[in-house]
């Protein structure tokens, strides 16, 4: 048996008529051609022949659940909506065979009824509308479009744009990807600070003489490449020790050399 | 004198130019669409009513779909010309159900979709008549777990033969009936199907919003 | 009397169902095709005629085509249905690059392009240069394959404001101007590009040749 809750292929226009109408065995046990408990209860209401709005509902739920009895005792299997309908009917039924007590908080049968009723109407209304759409002069069907349409030619020019600057640029760096460079680090010697300022003082030692920088630093000065990072880090270094008095730095013109020597301490002074 | 004689030869050309324009097009075309055709200072309304009075006793009649225009054979002629269809898929019960709650509850969420049906909506079904371009995806209902909201579209307009949702059959009836209500029992309030553009309860799609998953 | 009233009648639906049956049709009605559709005694010949009276005036027209009859947007108007569109884009860096070697190492071939891009290049970017027409095929190398060898054209030299090819800048200027580092082995030569006649390893094309196909 196919899934009765779900969307079944059904032919709107071939099927429902081929459903057996007012046949007397309608409980013929088949609830695959029913699109849930809904569909059910409006084919069983349509079968009272009247006016969805004076179809007994009582009736409908007896012939609902008397339904639903044959088709479990044949023990075929039943989609929960199909009991959960059954159970609310049972209840409906129940509300409408006793009558309303005063200060009863639960809804009366009449009002679960009309709910029921309200329901059936709106699906049939439903149904109808459909039905009536689909008889419609419909697009393709009974009405034509232009069958050989003239649609509009859009003819899209493109117009390229580039500049003779980025096509030398492009040009150039195609050109330079393709040189191979080899790239070797450049490591250079530098003098730190700290050893700037320990190779100074060494040198100069308890020198009390003016002597140039050059000088103390010639063994140290041989190589061309070092020269800069020597004398930087030495003058660097000998202005932080003149600051902490232990250096005395004189120069007598500029660009002239630059001479230096051991401060004397005041107490030796 | 002379500008009259202009505009009346203005008129002439704006009409044909109408004709030659709606024509051409199989779809139904948009008074933006067209205006860009016309002269400055054209009035397309005005334009389009006098095209559909000449063609309302014609073989092809000019007719208004939604806020589209379009040439359609005459409906009257519609068993002459009708063809041979083969092709032509009958929609399943559970597609022309919900295709016309749809058309008359919109917009309308799966859930309510389904409480009138009284039965689960395959994803299948709304997916076939969105892919029939009759229905599309409106927004999302700002509600508890932002269920996308449905509406029909101006192509289904144009297959149905209808100007706009008022010309639903038995429209008026089902008002009348409290068919078109969503609660029970009918209430004062009669909601209308509608297709303009979001309420205050709807929410727009992201541009990447594909609906409701799988249920 | 009431005959002709009859008659009319008859003559003014059978117009109606000319019209219906033209504007529906995919392709052009032979008479052969319309009369069944018409009513005992008709003549269609009359009622085209009729009908391309009618609407010789209006934007649309009825139209002869060999044996079948269409309806067709009117002459005149067929601008209307012809929209030019143009947009100015902007070169993409591999049309660029790909342009530059050919203009400095044409004529040259597809390999050689990629040699010195170090990518393949689509034949998409070359056909786009050739839309710009700023790159032609000139002919094909009397190498193994025979491959197309591309030059520029002289909407190249138009573009760029270049009087020939000998206006592009040599080494010495692109480096003065920055375009290229310093640091470049001294064997890199720019070459001398050349969009004469074709040299003796090129072989004409064919006038079917539509150039290399995707690599």
């Amino acid at each position: 048996m196919s899934d009765p809750t779900s969307d079944s292929t059904t032919d709107w226009f071939a099927a429902p008529v081929t459903r057996p109408a007012d046949d007397a065995d309608i409980f013929h046990v088949d609830v695959a051609g029913y699109e849930g408990p809904l569909d059910l209860l409006l084919d069983l209401a349509r079968r009272q022949k009247v006016d969805l709005s004076a179809i007994s509902v009582l009736a409908l739920a007896e012939q609902y659940l008397s339904f639903i009895a044959t088709v479990r005792d044949k023990r075929i299997e039943l989609a929960a909506d199909y009991l959960v309908m059954a159970a609310w009917l049972a209840y409906l039924k129940s509300r409408l065979m006793v009558p309303q007590a005063p200060g009863d908080p639960e809804p009366s049968g009449e009002m679960l009824a009309a709910v029921l009723q309200f329901r059936l109407k709106r699906l049939e209304a439903m149904r109808d509308a459909a039905s009536r759409l689909m008889n419609r002069p419909r697009l393709g069907l009974m009405v034509y479009q232009r069958g050989d349409p003239e649609p509009l030619v859009i003819e899209r020019r493109r117009f390229w744009e580039a500049t003779l600057y980025e096509l030398l640029k492009a040009y150039g760096e195609q050109r330079e990807k393709t040189v191979s460079t080899d790239y070797t680090p450049f490591t250079r010697t530098v003098w730190a600070l700290g050893d700037a300022r320990d190779i100074l003082q060494r040198l100069i030692g308890d020198s009390f003489d003016w002597l140039p920088l050059d000088t103390y630093l010639a063994e140290y000065l041989v190589k061309p490449e070092h020269r800069a990072t020597i004398l930087a880090s030495s003058f660097s270094a000998s202005l932080e020790l003149v600051r902490e008095g232990q250096l005395e730095l004189r120069q007598q013109e500029a660009f002239a050399p630059l001479l230096m020597r051991r401060r004397k301490s005041d107490s030796t002074e | 004198m002379a500008i009259d004689e202009d505009a009346t030869a203005i008129a002439a050309r704006n009409l044909r130019v109408l004709e030659a324009l709606l024509f051409a097009s199989a779809e139904p075309l948009s008074i933006a669409e067209m205006t860009p055709f016309l002269g400055d200072g054209a009035n397309p309304r005005a334009l389009l009513a006098t095209l559909t009075r000449d063609y309302a006793s014609r073989g092809v009649n000019l007719v208004r779909r939604g806020n589209g225009w379009a040439f359609r054979t005459a409906e009257d002629l519609g068993f002459l010309l009708r063809r041979e269809h083969t092709e032509h898929r009958a929609l399943s019960r559970a597609a022309l159900e919900t295709l016309s709650i749809i058309a008359y509850h919109q917009p309308a969420t799966r859930a309510e979709i389904e409480e009138i049906r009284g039965v689960a909506t395959g994803k299948g079904t709304l997916d076939l008549l969105m892919e029939a371009r009759w229905v599309r995806m409106r927004g999302r209902r700002r509600t508890p777990g932002r269920p996308v909201t449905y509406g029909t579209t101006e192509a289904f307009l144009d297959h149905f033969g209808l100007e706009s949702l008022a010309d639903l059959p038995g429209l008026d009836e089902l008002k009348g009936a409290g068919l078109l209500s969503g609660r029970l029992p009918p209430t004062l309030q009669i909601p209308l199907p509608f297709d303009g553009p979001l309420r205050d309860d709807e929410d727009p799609l992201d541009p990447d919003d594909t609906g409701d998953g799988e249920p």
